[in-house]
């Protein structure tokens, strides 16, 4: 296992480096250089413009530059931010990064586990209208036009209906007089969510260890002790009410990107699980006389779990993408409306730091991803 | 229908003319077998038949353009619909589709965008396939230092937020719809499809013709080129259909935001009505949105159908019943 | 997204050089008011909430005017109106006014110090007005905050307020008493539209902080230090304090209560007079006898607890929250899109306005290049150019046709005799005067353009166009935004290319992005024509930036290359003129000049509209240049139901 | 409703199938794979079942637990089951028999075993699926120790190390996997295993060990075993009886020695003919002329026909007549002993 790890792990590094490599040639590839950017304001002096390209360098020959930008990314020194000036990129992307990543791996988790469930569910039950349908609709919600389909989701549930609010996610009403900042809000929840997970995860080991986890309310009841006693420590926080405005805020952008991302892994699933239940031990599952859903849950789906974990870092691209659209749409200012902002305000290396972020985002959790298959698969734990 | 299996003229040291010419017949008499079983998936049919009634569309276009409408009204960026008193106007005999908030007419901005379409993913498919398949023939042919690096770089790519590294892209460079569709094509072909298909090409690599081949003393560019590269097409074509979904999806996604410089497109289409505020119009101003939007996602759905019913065809793992 | 991201970017850029050009940095309706009792209900939490669509990039002003490019109008719509200036406009009228200042200051006079002449001005200051520490607002405050500019050189548009060139010193003769030093006389834009109006801050907060940051080696580290501090509890003497920033959400100010001008009340008269009285504290008036009808009065507030500026991303769903009340006005310079205008017309409880905005559209010429530096060509070009046409019926008035170098809109500077070339002419008349203006300067057609029977289209178009000299007209480009980043401009480069195409003249419109068409202009000889737009000031010394041909260099703002000897001497005299009445006569003329020689021709200008909940608010006057978002939503003076 | 089905009153045969005939659909039309088989095994019995691939020897295990592929019908038959009739149940009340009372070993057996749960795991869970026959009533935990005890015996009985049941499928030989299914098996006392090709995939040595083994605890704990294989060879190691298949009909059954010595169907002579004698005589090896017809549209008459050398004018009209008694018979119409026409 350590070997097989430790294997992808350089891999990984591999990606990272030609990632570093790419977007030195990206930056290069573009007409000009970062500092004629800072030369379009005709007041700028010149010691600052000379200031700008000393830090990268830009007067130097080509090898060196590169050089200096593998420095310059090694210690996460990706500028300074054209519209956030004189906040450093770092500054501004880690400001951001708490926000997107709550709702991005919420959403990821969410689309997830709808769009395994109902590809397990669609090849259980295969044939007929509803796979059909359910294909169609899904693929037709992987293709919908996500700005518009965003932007109506907001129309019908939150000003129709008015279940949810308009995007943003907080109600400045709300948070007029807190005590924290929403940053720190979000901190919280992501480590409270962590926990939970960690806790969850332990407690099965530990569960399977004692050979108890196919008792199915022992599980349930850890589960609900933890978000209990997580609810609890945030009733008696004196913040709850702030994070319970933000969870109020997620759930449309969450089931938003739910919608338009669940179908890749739908279908996905549903071959996967189809692949698998050719399989052998599935026969010889059900010749146990095991109980279908068992047959189905425990075995074929446990079995076509596999490949799509690996696909996940398919559709974490794809979530991310999705997060800048929805996030443009839905006031939630996180790295991908950054991204978008700093392109759109010619903010070069602030949109370059967001690409960067995104993409080592995306890297992280596609180490995540193989560490999940480790212990996912025995066969690589054990080989 | 024997879509992975080696043309058994693989061993013979035939001529390359022949040899592709017999490769034809065999494509042509499996290509009847195939769409025998690709026409038993409803799926499949219904994306065909969307993708032939968008050809129609864009297709008619010029011809329209040509015979019934006048270019100083019909034109669909400079265009305008002198005949309606305001605009945007709503659908009318004369606009069938309306017009759009600067007065020109939808259905003819919804043709020609069409064809734009069709250029962007058509070109994006085949830059894409065809790097995908020399990556993926020479990672597999060549293995080590070759395969790891073309595989290390798919990751990258795969891993990259397309739209997201589009959006720096345009930024550093400004791209048009010619340079997006080479852009997403490169993409596609270092990425992802490279992976899928380099793994069918180490499959045909350990297949004994190609021992044979190498024993009849066929260098490596031709054992690649006459050996591996055509048996990769089956699984290239399926791919293809995914990279014109992607591509289409994405210049809308990018114009929508405006940042591309194209002069019509559904994406510039539904960027107009944004700009101009009508999209939230809901009702009242659909013919601004749902023809650009609907257009968007059958013509993408359309090709991701085709794709996936390719897919059970040239999988066989997948076909059941 | 949309348009209007890209569209602040051009605005951010603007904005600095309306900054540059001596706008009052901080445009408040209520620069200055007469004492009255306070009718605010206490203990409420009237808040005014306010959309925007950016995040503040910085609470720090210092950062706000010195940092670069792009720092947006979001950051200002903020913090505008926290820190007191000697002058200011006028409600409406952009009267010149005073603020902090009691009355207007002495003239210009020329003395020595220090062994150097120097022109001095001396202002008295209004006795009372506090920071919201307690501490008086005096000489001293004004003295540190033009020598931190000085000192620390700043650069941005603090340069254009405190201009080095000609700023030499400013002195506190007493707590209430200042005189201001300058190097050389300085025009109207160096003072009166300058300094004076120069944003002042709290010595007491800022003295520890700047000298904080001089403990830092180099100048450019210095001003980092300064910019990177983030203002704690700092001291304001408007009408808001700041209060809270929640990142990426909203802003939040609460009301002073100890603000000066509240319950001040500001009155215009019909014939130009202006008066300001808080009784029993101050009371100033000017421009003529306060007599006859009222244009306008109204009492300063501030009339709300709090504003909220709640941040949104796009326009949609900023447009659902105004309709659903969640927000009572959104402040964007750009205004509402036309289409969710139409949405919010005719709601209940919603009003909607609209105002000319300062700005303009137009079409460049590079004269370095032939033929545009033929002023016939270009008159040409203008009479072919239909705008009434684009506007009335393609943008459909999204748009409204724009002849001026000044825009109307801003009356005092405008002038009114400026021609407006083949106006409300047709087709045929205008290609008929078009090939006769060509023809005239020597120009010659292989195939001369000819009009079809009924006059609305060119039925044989031109061919083989030369110019006097022989030389055929080579094909030309013209650089404009494309439909993606701006449909207005696209569409009329697209019907420009098609109306000179008709009549010969082989233009090719290249419709591209923002950036690269800034970049090819910054060449000068790489271009040929271009179409762009400027949001203005107030005092129009933009005409001497945009035209002089001191700035026909790379990376100035002539980018056309227009040179003409004789406007170049009036429009320095511009610059150096310090008497508002020859100012406006000189800017008359520089507008005729552009009129006659057409370095850019104005194409069109866009309206500003707005809505805002007529339900909960109530504005003193909604009609304004430029919208009510170019007084940052008019906090002080609103009342909140 | 059924009883707890451990000791039933019932004593004739343990299994006896009566006429089964399943379909499956398909697009090219049914296939017809199993049709009108009978047969019956009694108690402790060992049948073997031989024929080529696709004869449908293994839809015909498979649907005597009636574990069918969704386009799979039953059409008509009985499958009496310790005098309960199978055939009829839907699938929770065939979940009772399944693995309890008859249990299976799969053809390619290693591919039996989940790869992401460990072996012994798998096992219990059978058990547990079965509310853990022969285990003592105790509180879970007590019941699952148990229960690992008895698998470990099982392991043992198998001629496995106890240790292996924690480990996993990929970390087993083939040997050692196929005896982890034969202790699966075993797992919940059954009392009919059916094993299909158990040891194909197996090389030859293990193949015989592991076959020695299963016969010897076949007689050791008294099982029935359904043994279907296109071995010739095997069957007529472990079988007490042998039913031959072709296209998806028996066509003949007999007692092992009898049906190995005096074949009375061509069929079964061909086969025999076909595989060198495991008793090492040297035979001539006389492989069958053509190929297994296809199901769907089976020759008319007698399904051997086109390529029996025998075959006459009825053969190819007429359904051949039952020859033989009792649990000794063939269907043609000239079976081998008789005279020829």
């Amino acid at each position: 296992m350590a070997g097989y790890l430790l294997r992808r792990l350089l891999q990984v590094l591999v990606t990272l480096f030609l990632f570093v490599t790419l977007s030195f040639f990206l930056i290069q590839a573009q007409p000009g250089d970062y500092s004629s950017f800072y030369s379009l304001n005709p007041k700028l002096p010149p010691e600052v413009q000379s200031r700008v390209r000393a830090q990268f360098g830009l007067d130097r020959p080509l090898g060196e530059q590169y050089l200096l930008h593998l420095k310059n990314f090694a210690t996460g020194n990706f500028g300074v931010s054209f519209s956030h000036y004189p906040q450093s990129v770092l500054e501004v992307i880690l400001e951001r990064l708490p926000r997107t990543a709550a709702l991005f791996l919420t959403a990821t988790v969410v689309s997830f586990y709808a769009g395994f469930f109902l590809g397990k569910m669609l090849a259980w039950r295969r044939g007929g209208w509803v796979e059909y349908s359910a294909t169609i609709s899904g693929v037709a919600l992987f293709t919908v036009f996500t700005p518009w389909f965003a932007l109506m989701m907001i129309w019908l549930f939150a000003f129709k209906l008015g279940w949810f609010p308009l995007g943003k996610f907080l109600d400045p009403l709300v948070w007029r007089n807190a005590p924290v900042s929403a940053n720190q809000v979000f901190g919280y929840m992501l480590f409270t969510g962590a926990a939970i997970a960690v806790i969850l995860f332990l407690a099965m080991l530990l569960l399977a260890q004692l050979g108890l986890r196919r008792r199915g309310w022992l599980p349930a009841a850890v589960a609900i002790i933890c978000v209990a006693s997580a609810v609890i420590a945030w009733a008696g926080s004196g913040v709850g009410y702030l994070a319970l405005d933000i969870l109020k805020h997620m759930v449309l952008p969450i089931a938003t990107l739910t919608l338009i991302s669940f179908a890749g892994t739908m279908l996905l699933t549903r071959n996967s699980m189809l692949e698998t239940l050719r399989e052998d031990y599935i026969t010889a599952a059900r010749a146990k006389g095991l109980p279908e859903k068992v047959v189905r849950d425990r075995h074929a789906a446990r079995n076509a779990l596999l490949p799509v974990v690996t696909s996940l870092v398919f559709s974490l691209a794809f979530a991310v993408d999705g997060g800048v659209i929805t996030e443009s749409v839905f006031s939630w200012p996180g790295m991908g409306l950054t991204l978008l902002d700093a392109v759109l305000s010619e903010d070069l290396p602030l949109a370059m730091g967001a690409l960067v972020f995104v993409g080592l985002l995306a890297l992280v959790a596609h180490a995540v991803a193989d560490v999940l298959y480790v212990y996912l698969d025995p066969r690589i734990r054990y080989q | 229908m024997n879509h992975d299996g080696r043309p058994p003229e693989g061993f013979a040291p035939a001529g390359r003319t022949s040899l592709w010419a017999a490769r034809v017949r065999l494509a042509l008499r499996s290509s009847r077998e195939t769409w025998r079983a690709f026409a038993a998936n409803p799926i499949g049919v219904v994306g065909v038949a969307i993708i032939l009634i968008f050809g129609l569309m864009a297709v008619a276009h010029p011809l329209l353009m040509a015979t019934l409408w006048d270019p100083t009204t019909y034109d669909p960026v400079t265009g305008f619909g002198f005949d309606e008193i305001s605009h945007p106007a709503p659908p009318s005999w004369r606009h069938l589709l309306g017009t759009d908030p600067l007065g020109r007419d939808i259905l003819s901005q919804l043709t020609a965008s069409t064809t734009s379409a069709f250029v962007l993913g058509l070109v994006a498919a085949l830059v894409t396939v065809g790097i995908a398949t020399m990556v993926g023939a020479l990672a597999a042919y060549y293995g080590g230092v070759v395969d790891a690096f073309f595989m290390r770089l798919a990751d990258l790519i795969i891993i990259l937020p397309t739209i997201s590294l589009l959006i720096v892209l345009t930024a550093l460079l400004g791209l048009n719809l010619f340079q997006l569709a080479l852009v997403l094509g490169v993409l596609g072909g270092f990425g992802g499809t490279a992976v899928v298909i380099k793994s069918q090409a180490l499959s045909i690599k350990v297949k004994p013709y190609i021992e044979a081949a190498q024993l009849a003393g066929g260098g490596p560019w031709h054992i690649i080129l006459v050996h591996i590269v055509p048996n990769l097409l089956p699984l290239s074509l399926l791919y293809m259909m995914f990279t014109v979904t992607g591509a289409i999806f994405s210049e809308a996604v990018l114009s929508f935001f405006g940042i591309l410089h194209i002069r019509m497109s559904w994406g510039i289409m539904i960027h107009t009505a944004s700009t101009g505020g009508y999209l939230l119009g809901g009702a009242s101003y659909w013919w601004l949105i749902v023809p650009a939007g609907a257009a968007i996602t059958l013509l993408c759905s359309s090709f991701y159908l085709v794709g996936r019913a390719l897919d059970e065809v040239v999988n066989p793992r997948l076909r059941g019943r | 997204m949309r348009v209007i991201w890209l569209w602040l970017a051009l605005v951010a850029l603007a904005l600095s050089i309306t900054i540059g050009c001596n706008k009052s940095p901080v445009p408040s309706p209520t620069g200055i008011t007469p004492p009255q009792t306070q009718a605010v209900a206490q203990g409420g939490s009237k808040v005014y909430k306010l959309g925007v669509f950016s995040d503040l990039t910085t609470t720090n002003l210092w950062t706000l005017y010195g940092s670069g490019p792009d720092n947006t109008v979001w950051n200002l719509y903020v913090l505008a109106g926290g820190h007191p200036s000697l002058y200011g406009y006028s409600d409406q009228r952009f009267d010149w006014i005073p603020s902090l200042a009691e009355g207007f200051p002495t003239p210009l006079k020329e003395e020595t110090f220090q062994g150097r002449t120097v022109w001095t001005a001396e202002v008295t200051l209004k006795k009372g007005v506090q920071w919201s520490d307690g501490k008086d607002v005096t000489g001293d405050d004004f003295v540190f905050t033009a020598a931190t500019v000085q000192d620390l050189q700043l650069t941005s548009n603090w340069v254009s307020i405190v201009d080095p060139e000609f700023f030499d010193h400013a002195e506190a003769l007493g707590p209430h008493r200042l005189k201001v030093a300058f190097k050389k006389k300085p025009g109207l834009s160096i003072w009166q539209f300058g300094i004076a109006f120069m944003p002042i801050m709290s010595k007491a907060y800022w003295e520890p902080v700047v000298a904080e940051a001089k403990k830092q080696g180099d100048l450019p580290a210095i001003q980092k230090a300064l910019f990177s501090h983030a203002p704690q509890n700092e001291p304001t003497a408007g009408g808001f304090a700041f209060k809270r920033r929640e990142k990426g959400a909203f802003a939040e100010k609460v009301k002073n209560p100890g603000y000066y001008f509240a319950g001040s009340v500001v009155t215009e008269y019909e014939n130009g007079a202006y008066v300001e009285a808080k009784p029993g504290v101050y009371s100033f008036s000017a421009y003529g006898e306060p007599s006859g009808a009222k244009a306008l009065e109204y009492t300063t507030g501030p009339f709300v607890d709090g504003v909220i500026f709640s941040i949104y991303g796009n326009q949609e769903s900023a447009v659902l929250a105004l309709k659903k009340g969640e927000i009572d006005f959104l402040l964007n310079p750009n205004g509402v899109q036309r289409g969710l205008l139409e949405q919010l017309q005719g709601q209940p409880g919603i009003a909607t306005i609209e105002n000319a905005a300062n700005s303009y559209r137009y079409l460049g010429f590079n004269f370095r290049r032939a033929p545009m530096d033929q002023k016939a060509f270009r008159q040409a070009v203008a009479l072919l150019i239909d705008k009434e046409f684009i506007t009335r019926t393609v943008l459909q008035g999204a748009a409204i046709p724009a002849y001026g170098y000044v825009p109307p809109g801003n009356v005092f500077w405008h002038q009114p005799k400026i021609p407006e070339p083949g106006k409300d002419l047709n087709r045929a008349d205008r290609v008929a005067q078009a090939v006769q203006t060509l023809k005239a300067a020597g120009f010659t057609w292989e195939t001369e353009p000819r009009m079809g029977r009924d006059g609305s289209f060119v039925e044989v178009r031109g061919k083989g166009l030369r110019m006097p000299n022989g030389e055929l007209v080579p094909d030309m480009e013209l650089l404009a935004p494309s439909a993606g980043y701006d449909p207005l401009r696209a569409t009329f480069a697209i019907w420009i290319e098609r109306w000179l195409s008709e009549v010969g003249i082989p233009v090719r419109a290249n419709l591209t992005g923002f950036n690269v068409i800034v970049e090819r202009i910054n060449n000068p000889n790489g271009f040929d024509m271009w179409m762009l737009g400027w949001s203005l000031t107030n005092y129009p010394d933009y005409l001497e930036a945009f035209f002089h041909s001191r700035h026909a260099v790379a990376d100035g703002l002539n980018r056309g290359g227009y040179a003409n000897p004789e406007y170049d001497r009036l429009a320095s005299q511009l610059l150096v003129e310090t008497d508002m009445q020859q100012a406006k006569q000189i800017a008359g003329q520089l507008q005729l000049f552009l009129a006659e020689d057409l370095p850019y021709v104005v194409l069109y200008t866009s309206p500003v509209l707005e809505a805002y909940r007529s339900d909960r608010l109530k504005f003193p006057y909604t009609d304004t240049l430029d919208g009510i978002q170019d007084l940052s939503g008019m906090t002080t003076a609103v009342v909140v139901e | 409703m059924l009883d707890q089905p451990s000791h039933t009153p019932f004593t004739g045969p343990l299994l006896q199938v009566r006429d089964l005939t399943l379909h499956y659909r398909t697009r090219q039309g049914d296939v017809r794979a199993v049709d009108g088989v009978t047969f019956s095994l009694g108690r402790g019995q060992v049948l073997g079942l031989v024929g080529e691939s696709g004869c449908g020897k293994t839809s015909l295990g498979m649907g005597l637990l009636k574990l069918l592929p969704s386009n799979a019908r039953l059409v008509r038959g009985e499958i009496i089951f310790d005098g309960q009739d199978l055939a009829p149940l839907n699938d929770a009340q065939m979940r009772r028999y399944r693995w309890r009372r008859i249990a299976m070993i799969f053809q390619a057996a290693m591919n039996a075993l989940d790869p992401v749960y460990r072996v012994g795991e798998q096992i219990l869970e059978a058990m547990e699926a079965h509310a853990w026959p022969g285990i003592e009533d105790g509180p879970a935990g007590q019941k699952r120790r148990q229960a690992r005890e008895k698998v470990k015996e099982l392991f043992r009985l198998v001629g496995l190390d106890p240790e292996l049941m924690d480990r996993y499928p990929h970390e087993l030989s083939g040997g050692m996997r196929q005896r982890a299914v034969i202790a699966m098996s075993l797992a919940c006392r059954p009392d009919l295993v059916i094993a299909d090709e158990p040891t194909t995939a197996l090389d030859v040595i293990v193949q015989e060990r592991i076959l020695r083994e299963l016969k010897s605890i076949q007689k050791e704990l008294g099982l029935s075993l359904l043994y279907i294989t296109h071995d010739v060879a095997v069957v007529a190691e472990v079988a007490d009886q042998v039913g031959v298949m072709y296209a998806g009909q028996l066509v003949e059954l007999g007692d092992t020695p009898q049906v190995f010595h005096q074949p009375m169907h061509p069929y079964t002579a061909g086969l025999l003919a076909s595989f060198p004698s495991i008793r090492g005589e040297k035979r001539p090896l006389a492989a069958l002329p053509g190929e297994p017809p296809s199901l769907v549209a089976p020759p008319s008459g007698c399904r051997f026909h086109p390529r029996c050398p025998r075959a006459t004018k009825e053969c190819r009209q007429e359904v051949p007549p039952v020859v033989g008694q009792g649990n000794a018979w063939a269907a043609c119409w000239h079976p081998l002993g008789a005279a020829q026409p």
